[in-house]
């Protein structure tokens, strides 16, 4: 029976007031884990505050296994999900300038705007810098369309990919993550014992 | 730590193993038998020939015709606005797309019903919606739109009025419209439905 | 630093799992709503084209990027992720109201290093990830998180490259953050 | 330092209901009751061979009890079959056909290598059913050609409809291209039989008796 609204169960008229609504419970949840704090976040890459980790792992594994739960339940149906296209190399050049970006702001799009919900100044400036980026992007698009465009492998999933089904790669994806969740748990342990306090 | 987290980390992965041990689903769309057979045994499929010679003649937008004979006969003939698509192809992977239409009415006909009829259990099976046999095919066609057979005179009002209209529907089939008649290859203008399009979403 | 203040001062958040079963759970019923996972960025990038559409209407319909969201019917900002991101702001406005993190303007630092300097460092991050988010085809939220759920080769892909990216120039930036 | 909340208790909760979804989700799955045996491709062959198809002559033998591995099975309904019917058919109405007990008798009879013959009034009328039992296994069942009006004007001189051809279906009795051409609005009526006269029908040819695929 899902997804409701492509099927035309929820009329079209409600996708925003329902994009509102789970924009609410996204944003809530971001901020309730602890999202809102740009040192919080990147304690991540030093090993001092694993929670982006955590949070971000156990929400992925969560919504991969209900998905296919509930495609086995025949609830939703899998092939009118939108699967993100993969664009090779355009992705991987991304990636990798979102990740200097991450480190640099300490903060992704989602998180910087509950940040300024609390009334945080530097996720002020990092959206303005989003606004900029965005836009730079868009001046010179004229420049790289052709490399936008390469390395177009389409709608392909995980398990294409890997030539395995996507059950499976599901669970070796959950026992990479509750590894990741015990290791990552014991740095953290460790991190913390040589560590100051830190005001957020 | 916590036993509570082993515990839950124990769920993910049982979680996730069970997805492995789940028995493999018949993963179509196809429709279920039974509710095949229930369609199966139901007249409701079929339209008359006359109400799809009122259709063509109104213009319905919504009415889409489906010639099922080999494309040999259908190039020799074929209904105005019909387009070509043999009992075969619905072997292929496109037949769906190929026939999915949104909202539109489905006309299948060939000679007579068997043909249509088979094309129809199978593309029903296949998952599609709205589609419906021209009850007695080309051959009852002809009999009754192009070559109406005159009620007998004690026939009653409503007889004599569907023989009115039939005569008209011959003329334009015939003679009045040679324009529509002569190309209806050409006017196969469908605009296709591309298969369901997943949401779209980006960040 | 007083022990006994420091744990009545601090903010308390929720269990990180708590919240990542939270969110998958958000994340599940959105793909069961609208058949697409969550965004961020794309809200940036409506503002964007917008902005661009009011002051140059004719720049933006040349700009072969930005006409393929510009549509004569409706305004960008008309758009699902617009109204979700609004919708994030508005949750963690509620949340920072419920566990009481809503102060005054401040800015999050590392005590080593100057306010400008947090703040240009936080438009430049912010400069890239708009940069990076577009080839990417979606930020952490549409592309790493969505997209990995939704089992996206795509989206695990950006998610390992820009955390690898992120451990690996880690340490030339760590005076920003420890 | 950013202290989140340590006790699991409300993680464990909500992930009890999560698994408690699941397990509702595995208990109320339906499953189908009826599964198809051959996919829509290996379908669309059967209709093209016309293999289940058994001539109005072949009755002869059967009804003779020359051959004793067919079955009979009038799928009109009990009212219509009890004004007359094939002798030795036995009635199972189109829509009681997959019904749990008329699946077993189907099964029973599979195994036992008997042969079910399936007729309705037409040919036309059978085909679903038929169509229907072949796609989910029943690979013995066959249907009448003709069915039992044809049968009704020939019960008496079976052998002889082997030269009659009025029960063939799926050609055209005109050739369309010509009757649509003509003006035929100032001969209709009676033109019939004119341009009838003028078809070319592509027939199947007809298998010999003896290997009439029964």
């Amino acid at each position: 029976m899902g997804p409701l609204i492509p099927q035309g169960i929820i009329p079209m008229g409600w996708d925003f007031v329902i994009a509102l609504l789970i924009g609410i419970a996204f944003g809530f949840v971001l901020e309730a884990s602890g999202f809102s704090s740009s040192r919080n976040i990147t304690g991540v890459f030093y090993g001092y505050n694993f929670v982006v980790l955590r949070v971000f792992f156990t929400a992925v594994v969560v919504a991969m296994i209900g998905l296919q739960y509930f495609d086995y339940f025949g609830w939703i149906d899998l092939n009118q999900i939108y699967v993100l296209p993969t664009y090779l190399s355009p992705m991987i050049v991304g990636a990798i300038i979102m990740g200097v970006g991450f480190i640099l702001g300490g903060f992704c799009p989602g998180t910087s705007y509950t940040a300024i919900a609390i009334g945080k100044i530097d996720a002020m400036v990092f959206t303005g810098g989003l606004f900029l980026g965005i836009f730079l992007f868009s001046e010179f698009f004229p420049f790289f369309e052709q490399f936008y465009y390469s390395g177009n492998m389409g709608n392909i999933t995980i398990g294409e990919f890997f030539g395995i089904s996507n059950t499976l790669f599901t669970l070796i994806f959950v026992v990479i993550a509750v590894v990741a969740f015990y290791v990552t748990w014991r740095i953290e342990l460790r991190v913390r014992k040589n560590m100051t306090q830190y005001k957020f | 730590m916590n036993k509570n987290y082993i515990i839950l980390m124990g769920i993910l992965i049982l979680l996730a193993a069970g997805l492995l041990v789940l028995p493999l689903k018949n993963n179509s769309k196809q429709l279920d038998p039974e509710k095949l057979m229930w369609d199966i045994v139901q007249p409701t499929r079929y339209v008359s020939t006359d109400e799809v010679a009122k259709m063509i003649i109104e213009r319905d937008p919504l009415l889409v015709l489906v010639d099922v004979r080999p494309t040999e006969d259908f190039q020799a003939f074929s209904l105005p606005t019909a387009f070509s698509f043999p009992v075969d192809s619905l072997a292929t992977d496109d037949a769906i797309p190929a026939l999915t239409f949104d909202k539109r009415n489905l006309v299948l006909y060939s000679n007579d019903d068997l043909k249509s009829d088979q094309a129809w259990i199978i593309a029903k099976r296949l998952g599609l919606k709205n589609i419906y046999v021209l009850k007695g095919g080309l051959n009852r066609w002809i009999q009754t739109i192009i070559q109406p057979e005159a009620p007998a005179e004690s026939a009653s009002e409503a007889e004599f009025n569907l023989y009115a209209f039939r005569q008209g529907a011959s003329q334009y089939f015939t003679g009045g419209s040679i324009s529509i008649e002569q190309g209806p290859q050409a006017e196969v203008n469908v605009s296709r439905k591309k298969k369901a399009k997943a949401a779209e979403g980006g960040c | 630093m007083n022990q006994e203040i420091d744990i009545q001062d601090r903010p308390k958040y929720i269990n990180p799992y708590f919240g990542g079963v939270l969110l998958g759970l958000v994340l599940l019923l959105t793909f069961y709503i609208t058949g697409r996972g969550l965004g961020a960025s794309g809200a940036v990038k409506s503002a964007v084209v917008t902005t661009v559409d009011q002051v140059a209407p004719e720049h933006a319909g040349q700009n072969t990027y930005m006409k393929n969201f510009i549509s004569d019917d409706h305004s960008p900002m008309y758009n699902w992720l617009v109204f979700e991101s609004f919708g994030i702001f508005i949750g963690g406005l509620l949340s920072g109201a419920l566990f009481g993190r809503i102060k005054k303007l401040r800015i999050e630092k590392s005590p080593k290093i100057t306010n400008k300097t947090r703040l240009f460092a936080a438009g430049i991050g912010g400069i890239l990830f708009g940069i990076g988010s577009q080839f990417g085809r979606g930020c952490s939220s549409g592309a790493a998180l969505s997209g990995t759920a939704s089992s996206s080769f795509g989206g695990l892909l950006v998610m390992l490259l820009m955390f690898g990216t992120g451990y690996v120039v880690a340490y030339f930036f760590r005076k920003l953050w420890i | 330092m950013h202290v989140h909340e340590l006790n699991p208790k409300k993680t464990m909760v909500t992930m009890i209901i999560f698994v408690v979804v699941i397990i509702i989700g595995l208990v109320t799955l339906s499953k189908p009751r009826l599964n198809y045996a051959i996919t829509p491709e290996e379908t669309v062959m059967l209709v093209g061979s016309e293999e289940g198809f058994v001539y109005p002559y072949e009755l002869e033998d059967i009804l003779n009890k020359t051959i004793d591995t067919i079955v009979l099975v009038d799928i009109r309904n009990t009212f219509q079959f009890g004004r007359g019917h094939i002798p030795g058919a036995e009635n199972i109405s189109s829509v009681e056909l997959i019904s749990k007990e008329n699946i077993k008798r189907l099964e029973d009879l599979k195994n036992a290598g008997q042969v079910v013959l399936l007729y309705a009034n037409n040919l036309v009328e059978a085909n679903g059913p038929y169509m229907l039992l072949r796609q989910i296994g029943f690979d013995n069942v066959k249907v009448l050609m003709g069915g039992y009006s044809y049968y009704k004007i020939w019960k008496d001189k079976l052998a002889d409809s082997y030269s009659d051809d009025s029960y063939f279906m799926g050609t055209a009795d005109y050739d369309f291209a010509e009757v649509a051409k003509s003006n035929s609005v100032a001969t209709n009526g009676n033109s019939n039989s004119e341009t009838k006269a003028a078809i070319v029908v592509d027939r199947k040819k007809k298998g010999k008796a003896a290997e009439g695929g029964c």
